[in-house]
């Protein structure tokens, strides 16, 4: 017999997988490279987000909890930053390639 | 289900590696690369070896990409190069090779015990509750030296191939970026904090000398990739005295020994003995790992280069 | 035990790869690269025989040869960069002097 | 429950695999890093639930580091765009 923070625990894993396979479809799915960072960062961070939850109940102890939501915080801030300079690359690279083109033309 | 997931790891390994190994594009090869480590540490993780899964971590997400992606970025201007047509010829030693070695796996003997035993009775000695701490920092104390000597030698080929007598000449600072910044004042705190816990946990847990070492030295490292001009801050006589201070401090204790008429390398208080010699091991693991990825001698032309776009 | 089959062939698998890379491929990077692979065979060697015996705990010396040379292979990895770089400096591209692919210049 | 978990681990490698072939396509590099980016995030969470699985609290360590050192592959890429060096080499793929 299961008790209710093991059936809870399992249930918010379920949902972190699903939002891991959507964050997954969209990388391969999205058309371009801003679509596929905006799947990269939200639909993975809820996948992690809702796993570290599922966790948290299993886990047992305040120390633990503490380092599961310090992962998570790291990730949230990893990504998210992350998010930013590969736009910000993007975006540069456009730039310098118009200045590029723009005397030629 | 173990077996399942074991299976798909190794055959996903084999297949990232190849991939590596036959790609044509650099970039990739070196995406695949960051990949590979961190399938390599899921691994290492069900060998039920968390200190290297730590340390696999800490090297393969952190200064490995640093690495090959400044090197890449360095060198970019290469072209693609296409594959060699010497495909069979090479190919058919190698699959020889793995035969033979696949062949000396299925004759190791079913009763083998390995050296487990062995530490475990020898550990009560050492006063470390932790084995693999202790068989690095006492049982083969003169493998854990010799390799910082490896850190010091290599550092030291590297202020020989760039014909300097400092690292420091190659720190410039970085594009300022607010979100540089940010991240910086951010994740810097943590890293400290976090190599520190694992020194600490070194004792009795997974953790220890190395894998502090080298969250130390991406601290470092990150500070430089941001722009961070504190680095250079740090006086060349106190970096140089940093970098060979484990060494140093290792062959002081091996030598004291000899003192007390005992042989090379025992040590009598092990225990205080040893977490001293693992806080020096650490600062000049991280010094030297911060030093080795900073030598990069083509970076001034980049830096002109930048200038230029800015202004 | 099985386990201990499947990481021991995988590695084997690994360090043949790597070793054809490392004499196939021109460009230095690249070597460097296939030598870090063979480095990560090598060390899987090791620990899936530390994982092999009898006692349920796992054997500590291979664990701590294998931390070593996690941390000198990074090291000779950052030396054989800055090599590297060296060697495109001087002649202008990153392969050796012998290497019969090498393209005109 | 071990298993469960041991088995959303086996999901979550999948997905990763299935991103490889992002990497394996491209077209840009910042692409690639994106793939890169996401797979650090899944073996994060891949590495924990492990740790629940094989009982062995250590483990989020690793999953730890990996939270924090991932970013500075992307730093290191991203520096390069800055310094005016990297071309993408992809260009008439688009």
């Amino acid at each position: 017999m299961m008790s209710i923070y093991e059936i809870l625990s399992i249930l918010f894993c379920l949902i972190g997988g699903f939002f891991f396979l959507a964050g997954t479809l969209g990388l391969i799915r999205f058309p371009d490279t801003y679509c596929r960072l905006h799947a990269l960062t939200k639909a993975d961070n809820l996948g992690l987000g809702f796993i570290v939850i599922g966790l948290i109940f299993v886990s047992g102890s305040v120390p633990e909890v503490i380092k599961l939501s310090l992962i998570w915080f790291l990730a949230l801030v990893g990504s998210s930053s992350a998010c930013y300079f590969i736009g910000n690359h993007i975006h540069l690279l456009s730039k310098v390639r118009e200045n590029r083109n723009g005397p030629d033309i | 289900m173990g077996l399942i997931f074991d299976l798909i790891i190794g055959l996903s390994l084999a297949g990232v590696a190849w991939r590596i190994v036959r790609v044509r594009e650099h970039f990739q090869a070196i995406v695949l690369f960051i990949t590979f480590g961190l399938l390599l540490s899921l691994a290492w993780t069900r060998l039920k070896s968390p200190d290297i899964a730590i340390a696999e971590a800490a090297v393969g997400a952190g200064l490995a990409g640093v690495l090959l992606m400044d090197a890449l970025g360095t060198l970019s201007s290469t072209r693609n190069q296409p594959l060699p047509g010497r495909f069979l010829q090479l190919f058919i030693p190698c699959l020889f090779l793995a035969g033979l070695m696949a062949y000396t796996i299925l004759f190791i003997p079913a009763d083998f015990q390995g050296l487990g035993p062995m530490v475990s009775e020898a550990l009560p000695d050492t006063h470390l509750e932790y084995p693999v701490t202790a068989v690095l920092l006492d049982f083969r104390g003169y493998d854990t030296w010799l390799e910082l000597g490896v850190l010091l030698v290599a550092v030291l080929g590297v202020l020989c191939v760039r014909q300097a007598g400092t690292i420091k000449g190659s720190m410039l600072p970085a594009p300022a970026e607010p979100v540089g910044r940010w991240i910086i004042k951010l994740l810097l705190p943590l890293m400290v904090l976090i190599g520190g816990y694992l020194l600490w946990l070194g004792a009795f847990a997974p953790g220890g000398a190395f894998q502090a070492g080298v969250v130390l030295a991406s601290g470092g490292v990150m500070l430089w990739q941001a722009g961070h001009p504190s680095l250079a801050l740090l006086h060349h006589v106190w970096w140089k005295i940093l970098m060979i201070s484990g060494f140093v401090f290792f062959l002081i204790l091996a030598s004291s020994s000899l003192l007390y008429n005992q042989q090379f390398m025992t040590h009598p208080e092990a225990k205080m003995w040893i977490l001293g010699v693992e806080y020096a091991a650490t600062l000049s693991i991280a010094i030297c790992l911060i030093s080795l990825v900073l030598a990069s001698p083509a970076r001034n032309q980049g830096d002109q280069r930048a200038r230029k776009t800015e202004s | 035990m099985t386990t201990l089959l499947i990481y021991a062939f995988t590695s084997i698998i690994l360090f043949s790869i790597g070793l054809f890379g490392l004499v196939s491929h021109p460009n230095l990077i690249r070597k460097i690269v296939s030598l870090n692979i063979m480095g990560g065979g090598a060390f899987l060697f090791l620990i899936s025989l530390a994982y092999h015996g009898r006692s349920p705990d796992i054997d500590p010396v291979p664990q701590a040869m294998v931390l070593t040379g996690i941390v000198v292979t990074i090291s000779a990895t950052a030396f054989a960069l800055c090599l590297t770089r060296r060697i495109r400096e001087k002649t202008g591209q990153c392969l050796l002097e012998h290497c019969p692919d090498k393209p005109e210049t | 429950m071990n298993t469960f978990f041991l088995g959303m681990a086996l999901f979550l490698v999948l997905n990763i695999l299935a991103g490889l072939w992002r990497v394996l396509k491209g077209p840009k590099q910042a692409d690639r890093m994106v793939a890169a980016q996401l797979f650090g995030t899944t073996g994060v969470a891949s590495l924990l639930l492990l740790a629940q699985a094989l009982e062995s609290p250590f483990i989020r360590n690793a999953a730890l580091l990996f939270a924090l050192l991932t970013v500075m592959a992307v730093l290191a890429f991203v520096r390069n765009t800055s310094y005016g060096v990297v071309e993408d080499n992809n260009d008439e793929h688009l």
